[in-house]
């Protein structure tokens, strides 16, 4: 066992003690936890890849403010229901053509629109680009999942901390709140809701606001539970830090990844419950759209101009899937135990 | 000693994990044997390789693991080599595990009884009546109190010290060659432990099974082991009799494991201590892992990994310090009194010759 | 020591903290214990995992509200302490190291504010300047350095982070620390750099220190006095030689009957003491009696020859 | 293809497939108001006269009736004929039936079509007793009514679901639960109803063989399904599933060259009623006429509701009344009333604009929740928005939101819809005297108010006259821009080539199956 | 246990009370009365309509009157159906609906178990991908762009089953589809999660250290335990699946209650409003109590406590 190879002569020197004992040294770059979560998130290709196709969304549907090839809400009743049209491109689906009564015809052509009038995406059946209009519909959409979840985490987030912080009477009290709230099914609270509100974006918003709250209370509720018991939080208390700084400090930034994760989960499903509310007939009202009412439009002549369903509903799965991959990425990235 | 067979060897085994950091080398060339009926204990501090040793024993190696090198040799047989069902065949029937925490190792949804006679159904495709008849049986043994009563309650209505026996019982059930105990009291409380320690060392008394026993814990150690394998950073640094590790170490890091820990007699102003932390295993430092931490390092030790130098037929310390042309050096002075006392006994054990003339086999510490 | 004329930091009388009152699941955390620790003193308190060592050490620094009893600091009473100064002054004086090296840093905050919590909430900084200043010291007394204090808890070690939570209690100058396990979930080579740091600390500081361990030897290398706790109760008072040298009470002795010891040759001889728990059956009433000179025991007063008999046979000279 | 006189061979399955889109809320003849229940008492009961193609009347329980000069007292003779128990229908059932219409405490919404016959007035005010309606049975076959003032169209009234006649022993019967399904009631027309628990979205009109005429009944029964998805309804039809089609606009764009396609013109008209109680319109025949200017009523109708529905000329339909082959809209046309032009809009509106002292202004448009509602809103406040300075909001409300807010006039301009009770002028033209309670935005004009008084009373029985006084009323409303006319509501109905003789009239209920069958299409 | 059971029903019969409370007076704040063509009715005999609905006495009489009904059955009269008791409306119409609601619920939940058992079994393989594609898709598309499609496709196209109405069994499979989507696809993923960490867990390898083969471990531990939480999300999946079958009933032409509740909405019949709101109430909360039971009654850590949180 023993080395048979010649050693150098000074091998058997002691190693200097001041340069080798600086083993409290840390090589590792300095990495904050948003950092660390954001590192692992970058491995993850397809949150990454649903990460960009929602900024792609975002932009296009609030810059769309701005550079929309129409007005989506400009009527034009004399291009009412023309199918896509690309200039230059001549197959079936996008080069203007329809199957009316069997036979295809040229619906620009029928319509009399002359040979620089083409709509990328068709147009509705007041004549509406629907470009324009799924890029508007996206935006309110999202506005109202958006906002909705805000007012949500304002809600949920407080609630849920301060029953969780406060435990006792008063936590056993809000649970019970919570619990009542929750058998009452969320959908007649929002059409309630609406209907003493009048439909339009705001009570909507609120409404759905007011829907999920309760789930987010829930989270953040346990969570803190858990937190409070946490030493660090004991620390910060024996050393006389008062309770509203306790939340601040100590609470809310290790909450926030939960508050994060579960914002990506209520956006998607608020875009969702606008659409259903939409098809119900209690939704965002005329001329405003919503990818739900674009899609109950759609949805009507789903057999004669499928691509009036077609668009929106890509455009609603596409952001519902981006939406629910980013989100499962986000949680793996913020959980520390994920294997790296 | 050479009378005893091997009936586990592990050779130049080389592990690594491959994750999206890089490739931790976890096991870094270890190599053992383990003889019928001996207790082998590996110590060593948190990470360093202890479990993934025995998990590839069992060959229960998580899926990013990379097998570099070397073998497991159950009976002639490598283990690294064996086929799924194989591996099935000797889990729990020729080699069992008991895991380090009780209250998370049973399923928290089957009833105890089930889970004891589980092995033998698997194994030996006894019908579930007899199997449980033995599961009560095996119950006793460990020492649960009214098993007939318990045998169908669920694992939350057991203590941790119960629980833990439910997990010995299930080892045992079916008489393993090799009984693998990874840390198996350290979440139990001192009263406990002993207790747990007692059964252990009478369950093998009684069913001869060898054992591997993996602690950090170097009391438990001097109680149940009779030879010693002390790892760092994924390599076993000094192997041995208890007596040689304990009385007689010469790895550095030893000295320090020994020495930091205070005994009911210490009263000195200090602790020596190891300074710094453990490396990091994915990027192991040149040379002797050990060496940034080593207040005895020589400049080899930073260049080139120390062989095994070997201190007698059964004890070998992988440090430079052992190299011929190395410098002496003076240990902490708990060492010296260590090896004072191994000195003692030595030569006790020298007189004993001289007056009874014992027969060899006998002769095993 | 010489204890008669040392001046008692914390008086412990009849404190009881008990969870889920009139619930079923009613839990005697800490049942009734009584014990003074005096200026500069370690007091070790040892015991089994939920035999109530943490709720005590919490309950005495006052994150729980105790059911009963009375906590003595300096000779203010802090039971109920409706005084906000002397509230914020309690918070300074006394001080906690917690045993979860993971769990008692902030994730999210960097080193230098987690050590800086107490200077901020007490204002103890000047400026900006002085509290870097007063967190590179503290970084310097645990044994780290200064670049330490821009990074986040995560990237450092089991022991690195122990020694945080220290310069955290630190910051605020504290004159009694209670520490709980501080080192049971630190690997064994790197418990003696904290224990090590306790007790240089506690010399150069005049830190006096509750230790609460389930290590035993840890506990008797470390503390001057020592209390044994089992089911909430205190079985045994003394100092540590005392305790562990001539151990009274059955549990005591079950107990350190119990304990590893790294020499071979001794465990190959130990023999467990079983315990019979008929001394807490809680038939009679049971008080902390001082059976040697400062060497107290739980017993009733039936029980108190048979106790003073034990100590007899130890040689040990008995108080009247 | 329909009421063809040309008989193919009968197919052997005599069952028609037809569809609701909404459910059949009560057969209670009094308390009947929507069109669902309005056609099924169509065909399962009969009234004194039954309407039938190009609202003709023909004979029903009545075999013939007299009108005395004064136009004030009708006589009609019963024919013997049964209910589907077996029972006579005799001139007792009209009494009693037409009693607890108007009786108040059955709080019949349609009772208002009684305000002709003597005492209504009183009874429904709760004065007299409902005995004393001016309708009297003389002897089992004899019904004599008296009028309070002579009515010309009391003849389709009497036709009116609200005027079938009712058993009095079946609904003593049945108390509360008379007619909530189709066994606690009785029939006396060519089908009767099974099938019908009360709420359930399917329901039969099964041949009545006790219907004195049911040798002319084809069909063995009239299977109705409620489908309220359009495109459900279109994928049904296609796969055979059911006979007709209502379009909406897409559909029928697709459809409409094909011979399965029929328009069916109602006597219904859209409008825009501006509100004049006070505020901007008051007065203001400017920003009323602008308006209507601004709007563009073909291409409503041709691009967007694309439904077959057309422009109207005024705001009495189309085909509603004839006079001397001369259509009442044509007489009554004025041009400014109904065309588009932008560029005189837009100058009446600044005029307006200035009149009411403001530069700018934003009004509100209510109008149904309806797939045609939204459409039609949605299109007039892109039109107005071309006016200067007008910035247009919409609200759309369900039906009887609508209604009530129309009722208290928390509306600026409300898009209402009125559909003929009976094929004559004066339908419409009541409707905007000054105290007409459907007179919703409160327009008033002395003239206009004259005219329909002389038609109701002093011209009452002078068809000439009463035909100049309702025509000048209509110019009136038109010149002064009262309202502003959107639409003629029509129909595009996909009907399968094998059924005939389905009879669709534009007022009042729509559908008559008695005349229909189903040829051979194997 | 009874104890446990009293205290939810008494909570249960609480929060009824809660939402019967609000939504009466919520209801009142409305416009809309169940006069169709008020402007032709005298003002006795709108009084005598309203009478009839018991809708001219003080607002707090009707509250009781209505606060007494409800607990007899009577919900009142609705607006819709002249003379038709609201509960008699909902009792003819829950049962598509309850029908619907059930299968989906079975074709949801069960694959959607072994699809995320499988997906987790096989985890980061393709098999694992596909599954999570599945599932997304799954929550991604709105039920009525699903039952659109399915509709066309498999209801007129392909023929295989009926586009829509109400009959025997074959009625229902396109509806049941369209209606389990989202469950499915919820299931699948909560499953996989639960899956995942109990595959992680000691006993899991415990019980391969016993000798256990793979599929026997998963048989015999991973699956019980990783279920026993997926029962917890049954009341959630109740609930979506009563908002999906509102669509759905709609588009399939379905008699059941979603269907009358989006009208009575769209027609401000408040009577079936609030009927319909209790109704759906009172089945979510049975839904929640039932599995709060069951979770008791098949997890042993929580039946011997008798407690669920
Ligand atoms: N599946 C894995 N993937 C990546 N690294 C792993 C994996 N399993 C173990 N390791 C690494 O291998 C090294 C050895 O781990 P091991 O669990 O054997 O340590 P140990 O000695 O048992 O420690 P402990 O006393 O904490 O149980 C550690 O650095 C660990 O992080
Ligand atoms: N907040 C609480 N609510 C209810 N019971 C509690 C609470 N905190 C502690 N207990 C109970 O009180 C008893 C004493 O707990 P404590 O944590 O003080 O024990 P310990 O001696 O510190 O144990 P360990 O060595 O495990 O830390 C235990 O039975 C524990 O379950
Ligand atoms: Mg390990
Ligand atoms: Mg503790």
């Amino acid at each position: 066992m023993a080395d048979e190879v010649k050693l150098p002569a000074d091998s058997f020197e002691p190693l200097d003690k001041s340069k080798h004992l600086d083993s409290e040294k840390i090589a590792a770059p300095n990495l904050t936890f948003t950092q660390d979560a954001w590192r692992r998130l970058k491995k993850n290709k397809s949150a990454i890849i649903a990460m960009i196709i929602l900024v792609i969304f975002f932009i296009l549907a609030f810059g769309s403010a701005f550079i929309s090839p129409h007005n989506p809400n400009a009527v034009n009743p004399q291009f009412a229901n023309l199918p896509p049209k690309w200039p230059g491109v001549n197959i079936n689906g996008v080069n203007g053509t329809l199957v009316q009564a069997g036979s295809r015809v040229n619906a620009y052509q029928a319509a009399g629109a002359g040979a620089g009038v083409h709509y990328w995406l068709g147009t509705d059946y007041l004549g509406r680009d629907m470009l324009s209009r799924i890029l508007f519909g996206t935006r309110i959409s999202l506005t109202v999942a958006v906002v909705a979840t805000a007012v949500d985490l304002l809600i949920g987030v407080s609630f849920g901390l301060f029953s969780g912080w406060k435990g006792g009477w008063i936590d056993n009290f809000m649970q019970r709140v919570i619990e009542i709230i929750m058998s009452i099914p969320t959908l007649v609270v929002v059409v309630l809701l609406i209907l003493i509100l009048k439909p339009g974006m705001m009570s909507i918003t609120l409404a759905i606001a007011f829907s999920s709250w309760t789930t987010m209370a829930r989270l953040i509720r346990a969570q803190t539970m858990e937190l409070k018991e946490q030493e660090y939080v004991l620390a910060a208390q024996t050393l006389g830090e008062s309770s509203i700084k306790i939340a601040f400090k100590h609470l809310l930034p290790n909450l926030s990844s939960i508050i994060i994760i579960q914002t990506m989960f209520t956006i998607p499903s608020a875009i969702f419950f606008e659409a259903f509310l939409s098809f119900v007939g209690i939704g965002i009202s005329a001329p405003q759209a919503s990818l739900g009412t674009l899609l109950n439009d759609g949805q009507k002549n789903f057999q004669f101009l499928p691509y009036q369903m077609w668009y929106p509903a890509i455009v609603l799965s596409v952001i519902m899937i981006a939406f629910n991959i980013f989100a499962d990425g986000l949680r793996d990235a913020f959980d520390p135990q994920t294997k790296e | 000693m050479q009378s005893k067979e091997n009936i586990l060897e592990v050779n130049h085994l080389k592990i690594n994990f491959s994750t999206y950091a890089g490739t931790v080398k976890a096991i870094r060339d270890v190599s053992f044997n383990l003889k019928k009926g001996e207790t082998l204990a590996i110590v060593g501090e948190s990470g360093s390789g202890k479990t993934v040793t025995t998990r590839s024993i069992m060959g229960l190696l998580a899926n990013n693991a990379v097998v570099t090198g070397g073998n497991v040799l159950f009976h002639g047989k490598d283990v690294l080599k064996m086929s799924q069902k194989e591996l099935e065949a000797l889990r729990g029937a020729k080699i069992a595990q008991i895991f380090q925490d009780p209250m998370t190792s049973l399923d928290p949804t089957m009833r105890i009884g089930r889970q004891i006679a589980e092995p033998l159904m698997v194994h030996q495709g006894v019908k579930k009546s007899k199997a449980m008849a033995q599961a009560l049986e095996m119950m006793k043994l460990v020492g649960i109190t009214d098993a007939e009563n318990r045998i169908n309650d669920y694992p939350h209505q057991f203590s941790g010290g119960m629980r833990q026996r439910i997990v010995i019982a299930i080892a045992l059930i079916n008489y393993p060659e090799i009984l693998i105990a990874d840390e198996p009291t350290t979440a139990l409380d001192v009263t406990i432990q002993a207790q747990i320690l007692d059964l252990m060392r009478e369950l093998q008394d009684k069913i001869s099974t060898s054992i591997i026993f993996i602690t950090h814990d170097l009391g438990v150690v001097a109680g149940m082991a009779d030879r010693v394998a002390v790892m760092y950073a994924g390599k076993i640094v000094e192997f041995g009799t208890v007596d040689e590790i304990f009385y007689n170490p010469k790895h550095p890091y030893t000295w320090g494991l020994l020495s930091s820990m205070p005994t009911l007699d210490t009263n000195s102003d200090e602790l020596p201590s190891i300074p710094g932390t453990p490396p990091d295993l994915l990027d192991p430092p040149k040379g002797d892992a050990f060496a940034p931490r080593n207040p005895y390092a020589l400049k080899i030790d930073t260049e080139k990994e120390p062989p095994f130098f070997k201190v007698s037929d059964t004890h070998y310390a992988a440090t430079w310090l052992l190299h011929p042309d190395a410098p002496k050096v003076t240990p902490p002075e708990q060492i010296i009194e260590r090896q004072k006392k191994f000195a003692k006994m030595q030569q006790q054990l020298e007189n004993k010759k001289l007056h009874h003339k014992v027969e060899e086999t006998e002769e095993q510490p | 020591m010489e204890l008669d004329n040392a001046k008692k930091v914390l008086e412990v009388s009849h404190l009881k903290q008990y969870f889920n009152m009139g619930k079923k699941d009613e839990v005697k955390a800490v049942d009734d214990i009584s014990f003074d620790i005096y200026e500069g003193e370690t007091f070790g308190l040892v015991g089994e995992s939920g035999s109530g060592k943490t709720t005590a050490g919490r309950a005495i620094i006052h994150l729980y509200t105790p059911t009963s009893g009375s906590i003595k600091f300096n000779g203010q009473e802090i039971v109920g302490l409706k005084d906000h100064k002397k509230m914020k002054q309690f918070r300074r004086d006394m001080q906690m190291i917690f045993q979860d090296p993971y769990a008692s840093l902030n994730p999210r905050m960097k080193v230098k504010d987690i050590v800086a919590e107490g200077i901020d909430i007490n204002h103890l900084a000047k400026n900006d300047a002085d509290r870097s200043k007063q967190v590179a010291d503290l970084l310097a007394t645990v044994g780290l350095n200064r670049d330490h204090a821009s990074r986040y808890p995560h990237e450092f070690s089991g022991g690195q982070r122990q020694r945080i939570g220290i310069a955290r209690a630190l910051a605020v100058q504290p004159k009694f620390i209670i520490a709980d396990e501080p080192i049971s979930a630190l690997d064994v080579s790197i418990q003696a750099q904290v224990v090590n740091l306790l007790k240089k600390l506690q010399r150069e500081r005049k830190l006096t220190f509750l230790f609460i361990a389930h290590d035993l030897s840890m506990v008797k290398y470390i503390s001057d006095r020592i209390g044994v706790l089992h089911y909430g109760r205190m079985l045994e008072v003394g100092t540590s030689d005392e305790v562990y040298n001539h151990p009274l009470h059955d549990y005591t002795r079950s107990l350190l009957s119990a304990v590893p010891v790294p020499d071979p040759e001794y465990e190959r001889t130990r023999t467990q003491i079983k315990y019979d728990p008929k001394y807490e059956d809680g038939s009679k009433k049971r008080e902390l009696v001082e059976i040697v000179p400062h060497h107290f025991v739980q017993c009733s007063s039936d029980e108190i020859p048979m106790y003073q008999e034990r100590a007899k046979a130890m040689g040990l000279s008995v108080r009247a | 293809a329909c009421g063809s006189q040309n008989k193919r061979h009968l197919a052997r399955s005599q069952t028609l497939h037809w569809v609701e889109s909404a459910d059949l809320p009560t057969m209670d003849p009094s308390k009947s108001t929507d069109v669902v229940s309005g056609g099924a008492l169509h065909n399962v009961d009969e009234g004194l006269l039954r309407i039938g193609q190009g609202s003709q009347l023909r004979p029903g329980v009545a075999k013939t009736y007299q009108v005395s000069k004064n136009g004030k007292t009708w006589t009609f003779d019963l024919r013997h004929s049964k209910w589907s128990n077996g029972r006579p229908v005799t001139a007792a059932d009209f009494v009693y039936g037409w009693r607890r219409t108007v009786k108040p405490s059955t709080a019949s919404q349609f009772a208002y079509l009684y305000d002709h016959v003597k005492n209504y007035d009183a009874i429904h005010k709760g004065k007299r007793a409902p005995t004393q309606l001016g309708v009297k049975a003389h002897g089992p076959y004899q019904l004599v009514v008296t009028l309070s003032r002579p009515q010309s169209y009391f003849k389709y009234l009497v036709a009116a679901q609200a005027f079938l006649p009712q058993s009095r022993q079946t609904v003593e019967r049945y108390g509360t639960k008379y007619a909530t399904n189709s066994s606690d009631a009785v029939y006396n027309g060519p089908f009767k109803l099974t099938g019908w628990q009360g709420t359930n979205d399917n329901w039969t009109l099964q041949r009545n063989r006790r219907y004195w005429n049911a040798k002319q009944t084809k069909l063995r029964a009239v299977k109705v399904q409620v489908i309220k998805n359009q495109g459900t309804w279109l994928s049904q039809y296609q796969s055979g599933k059911v006979d007709e089609l209502m379009t909406d606009g897409t559909q029928y764009r697709q459809l409409k060259k094909s011979p399965e396609m029929h328009i069916r013109n109602s006597a219904s008209m859209f409008y825009l009623e501006f509100n004049q109680r006070q505020g901007f319109f008051k007065n203001n025949v400017d920003a009323r006429k602008a308006v209507a200017l601004a709007i563009d009523q073909p291409a409503l109708t041709k691009n967007i509701l694309a439904d077959g529905s057309q422009a109207p000329k005024g705001l009495v339909p189309t085909q509603l009344a004839k006079r001397g082959g001369t259509d009442f809209a044509d007489a009554a046309y004025v041009k400014s009333g109904t065309t588009y032009d932008l560029q005189q809009a837009r100058v009446l509106w600044k005029k307006a604009l200035q009149q009411s002292g403001r530069s700018r202004i934003t009004l509100n448009i209510l109008a149904d929740d309806t797939p045609v509602g939204k459409k039609t809103t949605e299109f007039i406040q892109s039109q107005l928005t071309k006016l200067p300075g007008l910035k247009i909001t919409i609200t759309n409300v369900p039906f009887n939101v609508r209604l009530s807010r129309s009722a208290t006039g928390a509306f600026n301009m409300v898009v209402s819809a009125w559909i003929a009770d009976f094929p004559d002028a004066i339908s419409f033209s009541s409707l905007f005297t000054s105290h007409n309670a459907y007179n919703r935005g409160h327009w008033q004009n002395q003239g206009y108010d004259t005219d329909v008084q002389n038609a109701e009373g002093k011209d009452a029985n002078d068809p000439d006259a009463r035909w100049n006084d309702l025509v000048s009323a209509e110019k009136i409303l038109m010149q002064q821009q009262g309202v502003v006319p959107l639409y003629q509501r029509s129909q595009a109905q996909m009907l399968k080539p094998y059924v005939h003789g389905v009879q669709y009239f534009p007022t009042g209920a729509q559908w008559d199956f008695s005349r229909a069958y189903i040829s051979d299409h194997q | 246990m009874a104890k446990y059971l009293l205290k939810r029903i008494f909570y249960l019969l609480l929060t009824l009370f809660i939402v019967i409370t609000v939504t009466f007076f919520l209801m009142k704040l409305l416009p809309g009365t169940p006069l169709q063509n008020q402007q032709k009715l005298s003002p006795t005999e709108q009084h005598l309509i309203l009478k009839q609905y018991g809708l001219t006495k003080p607002v707090w009489q009707q509250y009781l009157t209505y606060v007494a009904g409800v607990f007899h059955g009577n919900f009142g009269t609705s607006f819709q159906f002249s003379d038709q008791p609201v509960s008699y409306l909902i009792s003819s119409r829950i049962g598509p609906s309850l029908l619907l609601g059930t299968q989906a619920m079975i074709l949801g939940v069960i694959p959607g178990i072994l699809v995320g058992a499988l997906g987790a079994i096989k985890k980061n393989t393709w098999v694992d991908t596909s599954m999570t594609v599945i599932s997304i898709l799954g929550i991604s598309i709105p039920s009525f762009v699903l039952a659109v499609l399915l509709q066309y496709f498999v209801g007129l196209k392909l023929q295989w089953f009926p586009i829509a109405d109400w009959g025997g069994f074959a009625y229902t499979v396109l509806p049941t589809i369209a209606l389990a989507a989202s469950p499915f696809a919820d299931t699948a993923r909560f499953t996989r999660t639960e899956m995942v960490d109990v595959l992680n867990s000691d006993y899991i390898e415990l019980a391969r250290a016993k000798g256990l083969s793979k599929w026997g471990v998963i048989y015999h531990h991973a699956l019980r335990n990783s279920l026993i939480p997926v029962v917890t999300i049954i009341g959630p999946l109740a609930v979506n699946i009563m908002t999906g079958s509102m669509v759905i009933e709609n588009i399939f032409s379905i008699p059941g209650i979603g269907e009358q509740f989006v009208k009575s909405i769209l027609t401000n019949d408040y009577p079936t409003i609030m009927a319909v709101t209790i109704v759906y109430s009172v089945m979510l909360m049975v839904v929640l109590l039932i599995t709060d039971i069951v979770y008791g009654i098949i997890d042993p850590r929580i039946r011997i406590s008798g407690k669920s949180n």
